[in-house]
C-alpha cells in the first residue's frame, strides 16, 4: 500500500463534490465515468499485478468508464433532457451536507479499529464519504438517470472499501464488483431505456402512481 | 290432626274470604261517599250471578281466550297453597317457595294478557301492555322485600319468613321494615290494580288497566276473572298483614281470628286510600313503582347493615 | 359396559358423514332424508354415550398420537362433556329433521347440499370441542365450528345484510379464537403440558391464573355473547336460516359457557372477585339483552337478544357458584353451578324450539316482522301451541323447565343472602331483584311476541292465508316441547345428573356432604307444578260443564261503540313495548319518527319506531372509523416517491448504527 | 447431484431461450420443476457429502428452504402453462427463461455455505426477477420494476458492504480471512466486535430490504401488485425464504460469536414495525394484490419477531418459513385467476367470485383462513408454536401485541376479501371470459392440500429436518 493511492483517493473526494454540485446530467455522467476509471486503476497500482487484479481493473475501467456512460448518454439523448431540476435542498446546501458527511467520515474512520497496515490511509474515509455521497444523490435527485449515477457512486464507495481486502480475498472483491457492474449495466441501462420509451421524461418523481 | 284442621281452615279461608274483602272495600268507599253502600256480601252475589249467566265470545277469539281466566285462577290457587295464614304454616311449605309464589302470579299475568290480546281489540291490547309493563316494574320491589324478610327471619320459605317473623324485628330495625311495608303496600295496590294505579269501577276504557283487559269476558269467564282477582288481593294482603301485624298468641283460634280481623282492617285501609286519593296519570305510574323499588332497596341496605 | 367415547366418536362420524349423501345423491329429497336419518342415528349413539358416561364412575380417556409437534392428543368424556353432549346431539338432530321441511333440497338445489354439509361439519366440530382434552385439538375444532357456522349461515342467502352479518360474525369470532390462543398458551405456561389439566389442578392465586381467567373471559365471552362482546350475535341469529339460528343459539353459543365452566373448574381457591365479575357480567348481559329484546319487532332478532339475556342468567349462576366456593359455602357452589348448567340445557331446548317456531311462522308469512303476522293461532294451531310452550318456558314460569333452573339460581342467591356476611358482599342481595326484573321484562316481551304474532286477527294477507307447518317441522318442535314439560314437571329426575357433573367439577364438594336434594326440594316444585296442572284441569272441567249448560253467543269484539274494527286497529308490537322502550330509551336510543298531525283533515302520515344495534352503531363503528382516519396519516408514508423510500433505508441504517453504538457504550 | 440441482434450471432456461414457439415454450417449466422436485426429494432422502471444498453443503436449513422452493416452483410451473395459454398475445420467452434462472439461483442459495456465494445467489435471484415483474409491459409495471430494482440493488450493495466488514473483521483479528461458514463459526468469538457489529447491521439492512422488513419494504406492494400472480407467488414464497436463509446464516454467526442480543433486538424491532405497517395498510386496502403484499410484510415481520425473540419461538418460526411460503403460493395464484377474470384487482370492480370462479373463490377463501393462522391449516401450527413460544419465554407483552396485530390484520383482510368473494356479481363488472381450468386451479389446490396435510400430520423426516434446523439456530439458547 503506498501513498500514491491516497492521492488518487483525494481526486475521488473532489469528484464526489463535483457530482454533488453539478446540475447538468451530462457532467454527472462524465464524473462518474472518471471516478470509475480512477478506482479501476488503483488495485493494479497498489499491489503487484495478478490476473485477478487485472481482471478487476479492466472490468472497472471498461464498464464504468465507457459502457455505462455510453448507455446513460444514449438514454439522455433519446429523452432529450439536459439538466436535473433543483433538488429539495438546492445545490449549495447539498454540497455543504456532503462536506459535513466527509468530515464525519474522517472522524468515524479514526474511531474504527483498523488493521495496522491500513492505519493512516485514506481508504476508509474515502469509502464512507463516497458511500454518503451516493446516498445524498439518490435521496436528493429525482430524475432516474441522476439516481443511476448516485447508485454508481455508492458502488464506488463500496469498491473502495473492497480494496482493503484485495489481497485478503480477491475473488470475493471481484465477484462483488462485477456483480454490481452487472446490476449497473444489465438492469439500470435496460430499464432506463424502457422508462424512456414509456414516459416522456425519465423523472422518477413522476413514477408515483403506485401508493398505499 | 291439628295440622289437618289448620289446612282445612286455610283452604276454606282462601276459597271464601276473598270476595268479602271487595265488599268491605266498597262499603268503606260508600261510607266516605256518604252512601249506605251495597251489602258486604254483594260481591258473592255478583260472582254467582255471573257464573250462572250465559256468555258471549268475540268471533276473533280462540281457545286461549277461554283458557286465560282459568289458568290465571289455577295459578293463583296454587300460589294460595304456599301462603301461610294466621301464623299457621302453609299446606305446602319448602325452601324457596316464595319464588314459586311470585312466579305463579307471573304465569297468571302471562295468560291474562295473552287472553286480552286474543280479542284483537286495541283497548285490551293497551290494557295488556300496561299490565305487563307495570307489574314487571313492581317485581324488583317485591323481591327486595323478600330479601329483607329472608334476611330478618333467616329462612327461605314463606311460612318460615312470615310465621317466625319476630315482632322484635320491629324494634330492631323498625325504620327499615316501615319502608318495606310501604313498598309492599304500593306493590299490593299496583298488582291488584287499585287506586292510585287503576280505578276498578271507572268506565273510561282508555284509562283502565285490569278492567280494560277483561272487557270481552262475560258470564262464567268474567266470574272466574273477578274471583281470581279478589283471591290475588287476598294473598298479597295476607303477605302484607303478616309483616305489619306480627301478632302472636299461643292460641290457634285467637290467631285465626286476629288474622281475619287484620285482613278486614287492610280492606278498610285500601278503601280509605281509594276514597281519599285520586287516580295517578298513567305516565306517573312507573315513577311511583320505581320509587317503591327504591324504598325497598333502601330498606334492604338498612337490614343488611346488621349482620345476623 | 360399552365405552362412552366409542359411542361419541361413532356419533361424530355419523354426523360428519351426514353431509355427503346430498352431495352425491341423484334424488335430492332422498339425500336430505338420509342426512337427517344419519343425524338422528348420531344423536342416538351420542346421547347414549353421554348417559353411559354420566352413569359410570371413572372417566374414560383415549390418547391419539398424531404427527404434530404438540404431543399426543387426548379425548375424554367426563360428566361435564357428557352434559353438553346431550343438547349438541339432540338439537343438531332436530335441526336436520327440521331442515327437511324448512329448507327442502328439491326447492333449493343450489344451497341445500352446502347447508347440509356445513351443518354436519358443525355438529361434528361441536362434539369434538367438548370431548377434546388437548389445546390444539380444541382450537382446531373451535375454528372449524366458527367457520362452518359462518358458511352455514351465509350459503343460504345472498342478500347484503346476510353477508354483512356473516362478516361481522366471522371477524368477531376470529378475535375470540385469537384470545383463546393466548388462553391456551398461558395455560401451557402454567401446566407445562398441552393437555387440559383435571379439575382443581391449578391454584388461582398466581397472576398467571388471573391472566388465564381474563383470556378465557374474552375468548369464550365473545362466543357466548356476553355484553359488550355480543355485537355479532343479533344480526347473525337474525339472518341465518332458522334451523341454523336454532343450533347457533341453542348450542354454539353454549360452547362459550362450556369453555368458561371448564376454565374455572381448572382452578382451586378462586379469588372472590372472579365470581363478582361473572355475576356482574351476567346481570349486565341479562338486563341489556332483555331490554333490547323488548324493542325489537323482528321476531328472530328478538329471540337473539333473549339468547344474550339467558347467557346472562347462566353467568349469574356461575358467578354465585364461584363466590360461594371462594367464601367456603359449598351450598352456593352446588346450587349456582347446577342452576347454570341446567339453564344451559333448558335454554338449548326452549330457544331452539322458539327458533323452530319462528322459522315455521316466517315460512308461512314470508316476513320476520311481528307486526305483519297476527291471528296465526287459528291457522297453525300446533306451531302456536309449541311456541306458547317455549315462550312460557323462556319466561321462567312454572310449570316448565325454565323455572327450575332460574329457581336453583335464586336459591343460591338467597342462600348467600342469609348465610354470607352480606354487608361486605351485598352482591347476592342486589342480584336477586335484578334477576326478578329480568324475568318480568322477559314476560312482557314474550307476551308481546305471542300475542301479536299468533293472536288477534291477521295483520297482512300473507299471514291471513298462512298454513300449518309440515310434519318434518312439527316433529322436532314436539320433541323439544315435551322435553321442556318433562324437565319442568319432574325436575328431580335431572338432579342426579347435575349432581354428578358438579361433583366432578369441584372434587372438594363431595367431602362437605352437600347434596342438591338437601338444599333444593325439587320434589316439592314438581308437586306444586302437578297441583297446578290439576287445578287447571279441574277449573277447565268446571267451566266446560258450565258453558254446556248456558247459552253461548258469538259477537264482534267490543270496540267501545265502534262497529267496524279492522286488523290495523289492533295493538302493535311497537305500541305494546312503547312504555318500556321509553323507560329505557337512554340505553336503547330508539329512532322514532313521529308525524305532525295538523288541520281538520290531516293528510295520511305514518309513525316509525326502530331500536338500532345501539352498542355497535353508537360505539364500536364510530370508534373504529375514528381510529382508521387517524391511521391514514401513517398511510401517507407509502407515497410512492422513490428517493424518499431510499431515505428510509439510509435512516434505518444510521439509526441501527447509532443504536448499536450506544448499546455497546452502556 | 447438487450440481445437477443447479445446472438443470440453467439448462431449462437455455432450452426456453432456444424454443422458438411461444405456444410450446412454457412446457419447459413443468419439466424443469418436476425433475427439480424429484432431485430435491432424492437429496433429502440421502444427504450428499460436502462439495467444492465445503462451499457447497446441504444442511437442514438449506433442505427446508429447498423443499419449500421446489414444491412452490413446481406448482407455479404447472400453473404457468395454463396461465400463459391465456396470454398468447405476449411473448413469454423472458418469463420462461427468468423462472428457471431464478430457481437455479434459489437452489444455489440453499446449498451454498460460503457467504459470498450465498450473496451472489441471492442477488442473482433479484436480478432474474426484475424482468418478470415487468411482464405486463405497462407504465405501472415499469414503475414497480424500477422501484424494485433500485431499492433492491441498494440492498445488494449494503449486503456486500456487510460481507466486506465481516471479512475485514477476520483480517483485523489476524485470522485466516474467509467467508466460509464453518471456519467463521469456529473463530467467531475471536473476531473484532466493532466490525462484526457493523457487518450484522449492514447485512441485516441488505437482506431486510430483500425480504421486505418495514421500513425497507416500500418496493413490495408495488412489485407484488404489478407482477403476474405466479411471479408474486415466487417472490413471496421463494425469494423471501432465500432472504431469510441469509438472515439465519448471520444469526448463526451471532450465536457463535455470543453477541446475539443486539441483532435479536434489531430483528424484533423491525419485525414489530413491519407487522404494525402491515396492519395499518391492510385496513381499507382496496387492491387485493397489494393486500397480499402487505400480508407478506406482516408474516416477514412475524418471523423476524420469532427469530428475534428466539428461544421457544425458534421451532415455530422455522416451520413458518415452510407453511407461510406454501400458503402465499395459494393466495397469489388464485388472486391471479380472479384478476384475470375481472381484468381488475380493485375491490370495487370485483364481486361474486364464488359464482363466477367457484374453485378459485373457495380456494381464496380457505387460503384467507390459512394465512391468518386458522386451524387446521399448518400455518396455525406454526403461528401457534411461535405465540406459545413467546408466552412460554415470559414475553406476554410481545405475545399479546402480536395477537392484537393479528386481529387487526384479519379484520382488514376479511373486510376486503369477503365482499369480493361472496358479493353479488353484476353486469357492471368487466368479464374477460376467463374461467377456472384444471391447470390454473389444480396447482393452488395442491398447495392448499399440502398446507392442510402438514396441519394435521407432519412426516417424521420433515420433523427431523425442522428439529435440526431449530437446533442450528440455537433453540433454547
Amino acid at each position: 500500500m503506498n501513498t500514491f493511492a491516497d492521492q488518487l483517493l483525494v481526486l475521488v473526494f473532489l469528484l464526489n463534490f463535483m457530482v454533488l454540485g453539478s446540475s447538468r446530467i451530462g457532467i454527472a455522467i462524465r464524473v462518474v465515468a472518471v471516478q470509475g476509471m480512477v478506482l479501476g486503476l488503483i488495485p493494479s497500482l497498489i499491489h503487484q499485478v495478478s490476473p485477478h487484479l487485472l481482471l478487476i481493473s479492466v472490468g472497472m475501467v471498461g464498464v464504468k468508464g465507457f459502457l455505462i456512460p455510453a448507455l446513460l448518454n444514449r438514454a439522455v439523448r433519446t429523452v432529450g433532457i439536459k439538466r436535473e431540476e433543483t433538488p429539495f435542498l438546492g445545490y449549495v446546501p447539498i454540497m455543504l451536507v456532503g462536506a459535513v458527511a466527509t468530515a464525519l467520515a474522517f472522524l468515524f474512520a479514526d474511531k474504527l479499529p483498523l488493521a495496522p497496515q491500513h492505519k493512516d490511509l485514506l481508504f476508509v474515509p474515502a469509502a464512507i464519504a463516497t458511500l454518503m455521497t451516493g446516498f445524498l444523490l439518490l435521496v436528493s435527485r429525482k430524475k432516474a438517470i441522476s439516481q443511476v449515477t448516485g447508485y454508481l457512486i455508492l458502488e464506488n464507495g463500496i469498491f473502495i472499501f473492497g480494496l482493503l481486502l484485495t489481497e485478503a480475498m480477491p475473488v470475493m472483491v471481484e465477484a462483488g464488483a462485477l456483480l454490481d457492474l452487472l446490476v449497473g449495466i444489465f438492469v439500470m441501462g435496460i430499464i432506463i431505456n424502457q422508462i424512456s420509451q414509456e414516459f416522456s421524461s425519465i423523472d422518477t418523481s413522476r413514477l408515483t402512481s403506485l401508493k398505499e | 290432626m291439628h295440622t289437618a284442621v289448620n289446612t282445612l281452615i286455610h283452604l276454606l279461608l282462601t276459597l271464601l274470604l276473598p270476595p268479602l274483602l271487595l265488599g268491605v272495600i266498597n262499603r268503606t268507599k260508600a261510607f266516605f261517599a256518604g252512601r249506605t253502600g251495597a251489602p258486604l256480601l254483594q260481591p258473592y252475589h255478583d260472582m254467582l250471578r255471573l257464573w250462572r249467566k250465559g256468555s258471549v265470545f268475540s268471533s276473533t277469539t280462540t281457545w286461549l281466550f277461554r283458557a286465560g281466566p282459568l289458568v290465571t285462577l289455577a295459578a293463583t290457587l296454587a300460589a294460595a297453597l304456599l301462603m301461610p295464614l294466621g301464623n299457621q304454616p302453609a299446606p305446602l311449605a319448602f325452601t324457596g317457595d316464595m319464588i314459586l309464589f311470585a312466579y305463579l302470579f307471573g304465569l297468571g299475568r302471562f295468560f291474562t294478557v295473552a287472553a286480552a290480546l286474543d280479542t284483537g281489540s286495541s283497548f285490551e291490547g293497551m290494557g295488556g301492555a300496561r299490565e305487563a309493563t307495570f307489574s314487571c316494574l313492581a317485581e324488583p320491589a317485591l323481591f327486595f322485600s323478600l330479601v329483607v324478610l329472608a334476611r330478618v327471619s333467616s329462612s327461605l320459605s314463606l311460612s318460615g319468613m312470615l310465621n317466625d317473623f319476630p315482632p322484635a324485628a320491629w324494634f330492631g330495625s323498625g325504620a327499615a321494615l316501615l319502608l318495606m311495608a310501604g313498598a309492599l303496600f304500593i306493590v299490593l295496590l299496583a298488582e291488584n290494580c287499585r287506586i292510585p294505579f287503576d280505578d276498578p269501577n271507572t268506565h273510561l276504557e282508555l284509562t283502565m288497566i285490569h278492567e280494560v283487559m277483561v272487557l270481552d269476558h262475560s258470564g262464567p269467564g268474567l266470574a272466574t276473572v273477578l274471583y281470581g282477582a279478589s283471591l290475588k288481593l287476598f294473598l298479597l294482603g295476607a303477605l302484607f298483614v303478616h309483616i305489619t301485624v306480627p301478632f302472636r298468641s299461643g292460641n290457634v283460634i285467637i290467631d285465626w281470628c286476629a288474622f281475619v280481623g287484620a285482613m278486614v282492617l287492610l280492606a278498610v285501609a285500601i278503601g280509605t286510600v281509594e276514597s281519599t286519593m285520586a287516580r295517578l296519570r298513567l305516565t306517573r305510574v312507573p315513577q311511583l313503582l320505581v320509587s317503591a323499588s327504591l324504598l325497598s332497596a333502601f330498606a334492604m341496605l338498612l337490614v343488611l347493615r346488621q349482620s345476623p | 359396559m360399552i365405552s362412552p367415547i366409542l359411542l361419541t366418536v361413532t356419533g361424530i362420524l355419523l354426523a360428519a358423514s351426514a353431509g355427503i349423501p346430498l352431495l352425491v345423491a341423484g334424488n335430492p329429497a332422498k339425500g336430505q332424508k338420509i342426512a337427517a336419518t344419519l343425524h338422528v342415528l348420531a344423536a342416538t349413539a351420542g346421547v347414549s354415550g353421554a348417559l353411559a358416561a354420566l352413569a359410570r364412575k371413572e372417566v374414560e380417556t383415549w390418547s391419539i398420537d398424531w404427527g404434530i409437534p404438540f404431543g399426543p392428543a387426548e379425548i375424554g368424556v367426563d360428566p361435564l362433556s357428557a352434559l353438553f353432549l346431550l343438547p349438541i346431539f339432540t338439537i343438531s338432530a332436530c335441526c336436520a329433521v327440521y331442515a327437511v321441511g324448512y329448507w327442502p333440497a328439491e326447492q333449493n338445489p343450489e344451497s341445500a347440499p352446502k347447508l347440509t354439509l356445513f351443518l354436519a361439519v358443525l355438529t361434528a366440530s361441536l362434539v369434538t370441542i367438548v370431548i377434546a382434552r388437548h389445546a390444539v385439538l380444541f382450537l382446531a375444532a373451535w375454528e372449524v365450528m366458527t367457520v362452518s357456522c359462518y358458511f352455514a349461515m351465509t350459503v343460504g342467502g345472498r342478500r347484503k345484510e346476510v353477508r354483512d352479518a356473516g362478516t361481522l360474525y366471522l371477524v368477531v369470532g376470529h378475535l375470540g379464537v385469537l384470545a383463546l390462543f393466548a388462553f391456551f398458551s398461558l395455560l401451557k405456561g402454567a401446566t407445562s403440558s398441552w393437555l387440559l389439566p383435571g379439575a382443581g389442578a391449578l391454584p388461582a392465586t398466581s397472576p398467571a391464573a388471573t391472566a388465564i381467567f381474563i383470556a378465557a373471559l374474552a375468548g369464550f365471552g365473545i362466543k357466548s355473547g356476553i355484553v359488550p362482546l355480543h355485537i355479532w350475535l343479533p344480526s347473525a341469529h337474525a339472518n341465518a336460516p332458522s334451523h341454523v339460528s336454532a343450533i347457533m343459539s341453542g348450542v354454539l353459543i353454549k360452547m362459550g359457557i362450556y369453555g368458561m365452566v371448564r376454565a374455572v373448574s381448572l382452578f382451586t381457591d378462586i379469588p372472590f372477585w372472579w365470581g363478582v365479575v361473572l355475576l356482574a357480567a351476567g346481570i349486565v348481559s341479562g338486563l341489556v339483552g332483555v331490554v333490547f329484546a323488548i324493542g325489537q319487532h323482528d321476531i328472530k332478532r328478538l329471540l337473539a337478544y333473549h339468547s344474550i339475556e339467558n347467557i346472562g342468567i347462566i353467568l349469574m349462576g356461575l358467578g354465585v357458584s364461584l363466590m360461594g366456593s371462594s367464601r367456603g359455602m359449598p351450598a352456593l357452589a352446588l346450587l349456582g353451578t347446577a342452576g347454570a348448567l341446567l339453564h344451559t340445557l333448558n335454554h338449548a331446548t326452549f330457544k331452539s324450539l322458539l327458533f323452530f317456531g319462528a322459522g315455521s311462522v316466517i315460512h308461512a308469512c314470508g316476513t320476520r316482522e311481528i307486526d305483519r303476522m297476527g291471528g296465526l293461532l287459528r291457522r297453525m294451531p300446533l306451531t302456536a301451541a309449541f311456541f306458547l310452550t317455549g315462550a312460557v318456558a323462556i319466561c321462567g314460569l312454572p310449570p316448565l323447565n325454565g323455572f327450575v333452573s332460574e329457581w336453583l339460581i335464586y336459591l343460591g342467591l338467597f342462600r348467600g343472602i342469609i348465610d354470607a356476611d352480606t354487608f361486605n358482599d351485598p352482591y347476592f342481595a342486589l342480584a336477586a331483584p335484578a334477576l326478578a326484573l329480568i324475568g318480568g321484562l322477559a314476560l312482557a316481551c314474550f307476551v308481546k311476541v305471542f300475542g301479536i304474532a299468533f293472536l288477534g286477527t291477521p295483520r297482512s294477507d300473507r299471514s291471513a292465508e298462512s298454513h300449518e307447518a309440515g310434519p318434518a317441522m312439527l316433529a322436532p318442535m314436539g320433541v323439544l316441547a315435551a322435553v321442556c314439560a318433562g324437565i319442568g314437571l319432574f325436575p328431580q329426575a335431572v338432579a342426579p345428573l347435575l349432581e354428578t357433573v358438579v361433583r366432578s367439577l369441584d372434587p372438594g364438594l363431595a367431602a362437605t356432604g352437600t347434596t342438591l336434594a338437601g338444599h333444593a326440594s325439587l320434589g316439592m316444585v314438581s308437586v306444586v307444578s302437578l297441583v297446578l296442572l290439576l287445578l287447571v284441569g279441574a277449573t277447565t272441567l268446571l267451566y266446560r260443564h258450565r258453558l254446556a249448560r248456558s247459552p253461548v253467543g258469538v259477537a264482534q269484539t267490543w270496540g267501545c261503540g265502534y262497529l267496524a274494527p279492522t286488523a290495523r286497529m289492533q295493538y302493535t308490537a311497537s305500541s305494546f313495548a312503547a312504555t318500556l322502550v321509553g323507560l329505557f330509551s337512554g340505553l336503547l336510543r330508539p329512532h322514532t319518527k313521529t308525524p305532525l298531525i295538523q288541520g281538520h283533515f290531516p293528510k295520511q302520515v305514518s309513525f316509525r319506531s326502530h331500536v338500532p344495534e345501539a352498542l355497535l352503531e353508537g360505539f364500536y363503528l364510530p370508534l373504529f372509523g375514528l381510529l382508521n382516519n387517524r391511521l391514514s396519516l401513517v398511510r401517507r408514508l407509502q407515497h410512492g416517491r422513490l428517493h424518499l423510500y431510499i431515505l428510509y433505508i439510509v435512516v434505518t441504517l444510521i439509526a441501527l448504527l447509532a443504536w448499536s453504538h450506544f448499546r455497546i457504550r452502556s | 447431484m447438487i450440481a445437477l440441482l443447479i445446472a438443470l434450471p440453467l439448462l431449462g432456461a437455455l432450452a426456453a431461450w432456444l424454443t422458438p414457439d411461444n405456444r410450446r415454450r412454457p412446457l419447459v417449466l413443468p419439466v424443469v420443476g418436476g425433475v427439480h422436485l424429484l432431485l430435491t426429494l432424492a437429496l433429502l432422502a440421502e444427504t450428499p457429502p460436502p462439495a467444492l471444498g465445503g462451499w457447497i453443503i446441504l444442511d437442514p436449513l438449506g433442505k427446508l428452504v429447498l423443499l419449500e422452493v421446489s414444491i412452490l416452483f413446481f406448482c407455479c410451473a404447472i400453473y404457468s402453462v395454463g396461465y400463459l395459454a391465456y396470454r398468447r398475445e405476449r411473448s413469454n420467452r423472458v418469463l420462461c427463461m427468468g423462472l428457471p434462472l431464478c430457481l437455479g439461483a434459489m437452489s444455489l442459495a440453499c446449498v451454498s455455505q460460503h457467504l459470498g456465494l450465498l450473496w451472489v445467489a441471492i442477488e442473482s435471484t433479484t436480478l432474474a426477477m426484475a424482468p418478470l415483474i415487468y411482464f405486463n409491459r405497462n407504465a405501472r409495471s415499469i414503475e414497480a420494476t424500477w422501484k424494485y430494482m433500485l431499492i433492491c440493488s441498494i440492498g445488494i450493495a449494503m449486503a456486500l458492504l456487510g460481507l466486506y466488514f465481516l471479512a475485514y473483521a477476520t483480517v483485523v483479528a489476524r485470522q485466516e480471512p474467509t467467508l466460509l461458514l464453518a471456519p467463521l463459526l469456529a473463530q467467531a468469538r475471536g473476531l473484532s466486535p466493532a466490525w462484526l457489529n457493523g457487518a450484522f447491521i449492514f447485512l441485516l439492512v441488505g437482506f431486510g430490504t430483500k425480504i421486505g422488513l418495514a421500513p425497507l419494504h416500500t418496493w413490495k406492494p408495488d412489485a407484488y401488485g404489478e407482477a403476474p400472480g405466479l411471479v408474486g407467488a415466487l417472490l413471496a414464497g421463494g425469494l423471501v425464504n432465500c432472504g431469510f436463509l441469509g438472515i439465519c446464516r448471520i444469526y448463526q454467526i451471532c450465536l457463535a460469536a455470543g453477541t446475539t442480543t443486539f441483532f435479536r433486538d434489531a430483528l424484533t424491532l423491525l419485525g414489530f414495525l413491519s407487522m404494525g405497517f402491515a396492519a395499518v395498510f391492510v385496513l381499507r386496502q382496496a387492491d387485493f394484490k397489494r393486500l397480499l403484499a402487505y400480508s407478506s410484510v406482516e408474516h416477514v415481520g412475524f418471523m423476524a419477531i420469532g427469530f428475534g425473540l428466539g428461544r421457544g419461538a425458534i421451532p415455530g418460526t422455522v416451520f413458518h418459513l415452510l407453511t407461510n411460503g406454501l400458503t402465499k403460493g395459494v393466495l397469489f395464484l388464485t388472486a391471479a385467476n380472479i384478476h384475470r377474470s375481472y381484468n381488475s384487482k380493485r375491490a370495487e370492480r370485483v364481486r361474486g367470485v364464488m359464482d363466477r370462479l367457484p374453485w378459485s373463490g373457495w380456494l381464496f377463501m380457505l387460503a384467507l383462513f390459512a394465512v391468518t393462522g386458522s386451524p387446521p391449516f399448518a400455518t396455525f401450527l406454526s403461528e401457534f408454536m411461535i405465540l406459545s413460544g413467546l408466552f412460554a419465554d415470559g414475553r406476554e407483552i410481545a405475545g399479546v401485541t402480536v395477537i392484537l396485530l393479528f386481529a387487526v390484520i384479519f379484520t382488514g383482510m376479511a373486510l376486503t376479501i369477503l365482499p369480493i368473494l361472496t358479493g353479488r356479481g353484476g353486469s357492471d363488472l368487466d368479464d374477460s371470459g376467463y374461467r377456472d381450468r384444471l391447470l390454473t386451479v389444480a396447482p393452488p389446490l395442491a398447495l392448499l392440500l399440502v398446507t392442510l396435510l402438514l396441519g394435521i400430520w407432519i412426516p417424521a423426516p420433515l420433523r427431523e429436518i425442522l428439529d435440526a434446523t431449530a437446533a442450528m439456530l440455537g433453540v433454547g439458547s
